[in-house]
């Protein structure tokens, strides 16, 4: 099981958890099963979200591996000027 | 728009009189032509003035003083050694206005008769005693630059008047003139405040003075009281800030994008004495001489 | 990328300085940017903008318009496709509005012409009946109980209930807990702060020539700084499948992430579908300011705890955004970016994206981000000054390393800000003597850099020359840094290889160049294309000796015999392979396609030295230096370039530019008269040190530069103006009536 | 609005056109004699990109109307080089990555061209000031000012040794 941490505008979708346990062994996988746990969260991550993993920033990757242990963060999709 | 290009200035005030609508003389055009592209202002007759004999030249006048041709540019201003030497402070006027490109082409007259509150040339023009020359349907006259301002971007000229030139008196002995203006960058914007003085020495002591400001009312500014603060003085400290106090007590300005009624009111009084100084530091120069 | 594929040392052609490949048609005018394409039976567009700051459109006449000889097409809302969703919409309406006109300058309608000059006439004959409706502008007013409702159900799921609704979207996020951190600190410093909006200030105007015809085909060319995205958007907007519309991107005359969405394309497009006839369409100077898209203007509040040894117990943000009258203010990268050079144990930051009746912000350079660190870095100066600490021994004191937990929730990796600070801190120019009247100030600068979708090809000639294709719009001297890195690969000169910017039409999907990304995630897959070339170029030598491929290696541009098979055969030089490619399996061509996900932070520390004159307020900067870590500079000179060109907009935005509305709501600087960007003469030279600490993520490791140096200046000229004037300013920009003020109040106690 | 019938001459070569009144001489260089190495940045003399000379003098070419350029003459980015050979400047900036987008390049090499010309041995001051109407907002101007001081220096040299 891979433990996420949301950031607060999520974690009002995952009624108020401030990090969700989801099973899952890629990026891809880990977003589904968080959609599948808490439907809320669907839109957020539809709409795209950046996720980091043991501090690599993954922009928008789905097939990034991600060990049970990994220090997981969903973080709003990065942009630049 | 009609474009034209008359060969004289009786040709040309001719054309003004008998034009419908809005007409305006183009010399540099650095007003002109940025007020027609922002759809500000759309002439319907545009007399280009730039083919009439004699209005190129800088010549020296029988009294000693300058005729400025009105389509003399402020590059050509500078370049000139004798005129830069008699009134540096009208030279770096005008020189400041706009880049080295809008140099190229900006004129003392247009400079004056787009009559911006803001204008840098008109303090110092003011400040010397500038008079111009104005012929129309109904003849020629001449008067002091100060008398030509009436509001912003309004000239006490009359329908199809025209300047034909600008005469700066003769510098005369022991005499300094100077200009400064504040701007928040070093070059580019327009004045928030401009101030000019025109002094000379008797001595040590300033025997006349006029001081000029500009960007602080809806016209260029004569202010007596602030020539009055250093007549008679060596230009001591005290004499300083008398001047400093009545040039901001003269003041009459707006808060608008480039500045507010208070900082230009106070910027006014520092700029005087700068500029005075820098008046006096010349005289003295030229006294030397 | 494990750490030991990282190249760190003996390079031959990175890390050198050739010229650049657009050099020559730069300096002769060849250079054909977006206004300089002319077609065949072109038309010229103009576009009729609102006058108001809020306003209904009740209705749109444009006979007296069409009556003028030389007009050909009129288009309004009604000519743009109506199935359009999400951001999408968002672009739409804000490139022409449907019943309502948001902002001074909203695009109403358009017209086409068979001059210019036909065409600005004929928009002003266009009479449009508005209902004024009231306006706001300012981002705190808009937030206000009672303020004007730009669109009501636009906020998200993440606002809070109770929130007014031009708030759209909310941040909240940190760790630990910042009240029991405050309570342990033996100073806390809170202050208000408010920056007006910037505009990126490109010298180049938007400029467009759309082609489209009824049968949905279409070519654009347009100066963008993503051809792909314009692709994607406009194809949306105008109901088109997005392979039939071809979109060719010009040289681009400067961008800072303002060029990375549409403004005008779609008209020109539409105009030209309805005319049947090639539409130019170009932004005039007041059209960018009015209705292209500057940053955010914000209002801020830091609250920091320090003990006296200058460790930093507790830091808490509040950072409000308004991003014109649509969602997308960059509020989440202003709170992530605020504290992130610190590690701390207790933080927390929460950002608000307010809507107001402005022009739709685009990102520029860091969006976000240098806001927050002037905010930031100037309260931890007054820190420094009160508690009386050097201010970069307590950032180093305080630093992110590898391995700390960042603001913004992960662990940071291999990171240089250390390595920057301690550069700083040697630098002859921060223990230079200082005139009397002068200050110093320095600044820690953050943003991060991403991947994005690349796609890179790489193909020979037969003469052994390299055709380098790449799908990123050169905004920074990109092709040469490419050209460097393809040449490092593949053992031959840098003159050898041509770098162009493919069309829509010519190479797989790519991502914008925005995020820093371009040297990194175009550079690593130049790499990974010039990989895929010599594996294949080996393949064919092997073929020729007869041997095993895995026995062939690479050298200087040669395949070589390797392994068993060393020395049997002299090295087939690139050339001689391409010459009979034709006949030995036909033509050899690299590519590589990937959405990297490596890419590498970027800080960077600033010193700056200023005068301030006390009896007028006006700040002169005296002295700069830029220290900012590139991971490895590729191209050293236009690394040193982004360094300066990002100083140089921070010192603009400190001291001089902002976006000026009237009570009416109208924007009144909208030329460069009264927009002011620095000019030559208020600048001194901008002296740089690079820092090089790699980035595990890229097989050189590259890290992004191009957009870090614009966040320190805004607090580091702050600081310094605080050090020479001895008056602390919050409000940005620190124009001389502000500072004047400020030292009148100060002298009045 | 009838057209004006106009004679010039542009980097040396005679040339005719017929313009609005309204055209400025940027608009019928760039739309009607087909030389689009003059930019428009601003339309209002703010900017430089337009930089021309006429009859030598630097000027802002969206300041000056189509039609007062009867009988002058104007000189162009185009014109700097001499075919091949690029003029020093032309050459330095691009060794010096004096450039970045480039859109400010052709103004600035003309106003430069016209400041060696004028004053072969500028400071650092008179360089930044001479430019200060020529904004570029990619470079910070400081490799700008690098490469024109020292062409200034390369053409101090070479004229010592040829005269």
């Amino acid at each position: 099981m891979v433990e996420v941490n949301l950031w607060s505008g999520l974690r009002a979708l995952a009624d108020g958890h401030e990090t969700v346990e989801v099973d899952g062994s890629t990026v891809g996988e880990v977003l589904t099963g968080l959609a599948a746990a808490y439907p809320g969260l669907k839109d957020a991550i539809d709409a795209g979200v950046s996720m980091a993993v043991d501090g690599r920033i993954i922009a928008s990757g789905l097939t990034e591996p991600i060990k049970p242990d990994s220090e997981v963060y969903l973080l709003q999709q990065l942009k630049g000027g | 728009m009609h474009y034209l290009t008359p060969s004289s200035f009786d040709e040309a005030v001719t054309i003004a009189a008998r034009a419908q609508g809005i007409t305006r003389y183009l010399a540099g055009g650095t007003d002109i032509l940025v007020q027609l592209r922002a759809d500000i202002v759309t002439p319907d007759t545009l007399i280009d003035i730039k083919h009439i004999d004699g209005v190129h030249d800088i010549t020296r006048e029988n009294d000693g003083g300058w005729r400025i041709g009105i389509a003399v540019s402020g590059a050509e201003m500078s370049e000139h050694a004798a005129l830069c030497a008699d009134w540096p402070g009208v030279v770096e006027a005008m020189d400041l206005v706009g880049s080295t490109q809008v140099q190229g082409r900006a004129t003392l007259t247009g400079n004056l008769c787009n009559a911006s509150p803001a204008a840098d040339s008109v303090p110092a023009m003011v400040a010397a005693g500038v008079t111009v020359s104005i012929t129309g349907a109904n003849g020629t006259r001449r008067i002091a630059v100060e008398d030509l301002l009436t509001g912003p971007g309004k000239t006490s000229l009359q329908k199809a008047e025209m300047v034909t030139a600008v005469h700066i008196p003769p510098r005369g002995p022991a005499g300094g003139d100077a200009y400064q203006r504040f701007i928040p960058r070093t070059e580019m914007d327009i004045a928030v405040v401009g101030c000019a003085v025109n002094l000379t020495l008797d001595g040590d002591t300033i025997k006349t003075a006029r001081v000029a400001l500009g960007a602080v009312a809806p016209t260029v500014l004569l202010v007596q009281d602030a020539a009055d603060a250093i007549i008679g003085s060596t230009l001591d400290d005290a004499a300083l800030d008398a001047l400093a106090d009545a040039a901001s007590a003269a003041c009459n300005p707006i808060d608008d994008k480039r500045g507010t009624i208070k900082f230009r009111t106070h910027v006014a009084g520092v700029l005087a004495k700068r500029v005075a100084r820098i008046a006096y530091d010349r005289a003295q120069a030229a006294k030397g001489a | 990328m494990p750490k030991d594929d990282v190249k760190t040392e003996n390079f031959r052609f990175v890390g050198t300085r050739p010229n650049r490949p657009d050099g020559l048609d730069k300096v002769t005018g060849r250079a054909k940017f977006g206004a300089d394409a002319s077609a065949p039976g072109m038309l010229h567009g103009a576009i009729v903008r609102s006058p108001h700051a809020h306003a209904r459109i009740i209705s749109i006449d444009t006979s007296k318009a069409e009556a003028l000889k030389g007009v050909k097409a009129v288009v309004t809302r009604a000519d743009f496709a109506t199935d359009v969703t999400g951001e999408n919409w968002n672009v739409l309406e804000n490139v022409m509005a449907s019943d309502t006109a948001l902002y001074d300058g909203h695009a109403v309608a358009a017209i086409a012409a068979n001059s210019a000059l036909v065409a600005r006439d004929a928009i002003k004959l266009v009479e449009i009946t508005y209902e004024v409706l009231p306006h706001v502008t300012d981002v705190d007013a808009a937030m206000a109980d009672g303020a004007p409702v730009i669109r009501a159900g636009t906020a998200d799921k993440s606002v809070p209930a109770g929130l007014h609704p031009n708030v759209v979207r909310y941040h909240d996020s940190g760790h630990g807990d910042v009240e029991a951190g405050f309570a342990e600190a033996d100073l806390v410093i809170k202050d208000h702060f408010r920056t007006e909006a910037t505009h990126q200030g490109y010298i180049e105007p938007h400029a467009c020539l759309g082609m489209l015809g009824g049968d949905g085909k279409g070519e654009l060319w347009c100066t963008t700084q993503g051809h792909w995205n314009v692709q994607k958007i406009c194809s949306a907007l105008l109901g088109l499948e997005t392979s039939q519309l071809r979109v060719t991107a010009s040289e681009i005359g400067g961008g800072f992430g303002g060029k990375t969405t549409v403004f005008i394309e779609p008209v020109a497009l539409a105009l030209s579908r309805k005319a049947n006839r090639p539409v130019k369409l170009v932004m005039t100077r007041s059209e960018v300011f009015r209705a292209s898209g500057p940053t955010s203007s914000t209002s801020m509040d830091v609250k920091i705890g320090m003990k006296k040894d200058g460790t930093i117990t507790a830091a808490e943000g509040v950072f409000r955004l308004q991003g014109g009258a649509f969602p997308g203010a960059p509020m989440e990268m202003t709170a992530m970016c605020a504290f992130a050079p610190y590690a701390l144990k207790n933080v927390h930051q929460v950002g608000y994206d307010v809507m107001a009746n402005r022009p739709k912000q685009a990102a520029y350079r860091a969006p976000g981000s240098p806001m927050a660190a002037f905010a930031v870095e100037s309260v931890i100066d007054e820190l420094c000054g009160q508690l009386g600490l050097d201010p970069i021994d307590v950032r180093l004191k305080n630093a992110s390393k590898e391995g700390t937990k960042a603001s913004y929730g992960p662990r940071f990796g291999r990171i240089g800000l250390v390595e920057t600070l301690e550069a700083a801190k040697a630098h002859p120019h921060y223990s230079a003597p200082l005139k009397p009247g002068q200050g110093r100030g320095i600044s820690c600068g953050f943003w991060f850099n991403f991947g994005g979708e690349t796609s890179v090809s790489l193909a020979l000639s037969m003469d052994g020359s390299v055709q380098l294709m790449v799908g990123t719009p050169d905004i920074g001297g990109s092709r040469a840094s490419l050209a460097l890195m393809a040449a490092e690969e593949l053992g031959i000169p840098y003159e050898n290889i041509r770098t162009t910017i493919a069309d829509t039409a010519s190479l797989g999907y790519n991502e914008v160049s925005h995020g820093s990304r371009v040297t990194y995630a175009s550079g690593l897959a130049t790499i990974e294309a010039a990989r895929d070339t010599i594996k294949k170029l080996c393949a064919r030598a092997a073929a020729k000796w007869g041997i095993d491929a895995d026995a062939v290696s690479w050298e200087d541009g040669c395949a070589v015999p390797s392994g068993p098979n060393a020395g049997d055969f002299d090295p087939l030089p690139i050339a001689k392979i391409a010459a009979s490619m034709g006949r030995t399996g036909g033509p050899i061509v690299g590519h590589y396609e990937a959405t990297p996900e490596g890419a590498g932070v970027s800080f960077a520390t600033h010193i700056v030295d200023a005068e301030v004159d006390p009896e007028t307020g006006k700040t002169g900067i005296v002295r700069y230096t830029v220290v900012q870590d590139a991971g490895k500079a590729v191209h050293p000179a236009y690394v040193e370039g982004q360094f300066q060109g990002g100083a140089a907009q921070g010192i603009g935005w400190a001291l001089n530019e902002e976006y000026i509305y009237g009570a009416d709501g109208r924007l009144q600087n909208d030329v460069f008269l009264d927009y002011r960007i620095p000019v030559a003469s208020d600048l001194p030279m901008i002296d740089t040190v690079i820092v090089e600490v790699p980035n595990p993520g890229h097989p050189y490791g590259v890290r992004g530069v191009g957009e870090t140096s614009i966040c320190p200046p805004l607090a580091a000229v702050a600081n310094a103006v605080s050090a020479a004037a001895g008056v602390r300013l919050h409000e940005l920009p620190m124009s001389p009536p502000r500072i004047l003020e400020a030292l009148e109040k100060q002298r009045d106690g | 609005m009838s057209k004006i019938h106009v004679t010039t001459s542009v980097n040396g070569d005679a040339m005719e056109f017929l313009c609005d009144p309204r055209e400025t001489l940027l608009d019928v260089l760039r739309d009607r004699l087909n030389l689009t190495g003059a930019k428009e940045g601003c339309g209002t003399g703010d900017c430089g990109a337009c930089s021309v000379t006429l009859d030598g003098r630097l000027v802002c070419s969206c300041l000056v109307l189509g039609a007062e350029a009867e009988g002058k003459e104007i000189g162009t980015i185009e014109g700097l080089a001499d075919g091949e050979a690029l003029h020093p400047l032309q050459q330095k900036f691009i060794e010096y990555a004096a450039l970045q987008c480039g859109i400010c390049t052709p103004g600035i090499l003309v106003a430069t061209k016209a400041l060696l010309e004028k004053n072969p041995d500028p400071t650092e001051t008179e360089v930044r000031y001479w430019l200060a109407g020529n904004l570029c907002r990619c470079t910070g101007y400081d490799k700008i000012i690098r490469a024109v001081m020292d062409t200034a220096a390369d053409m101090r040299a070479d004229a010592k040794e040829t005269s």
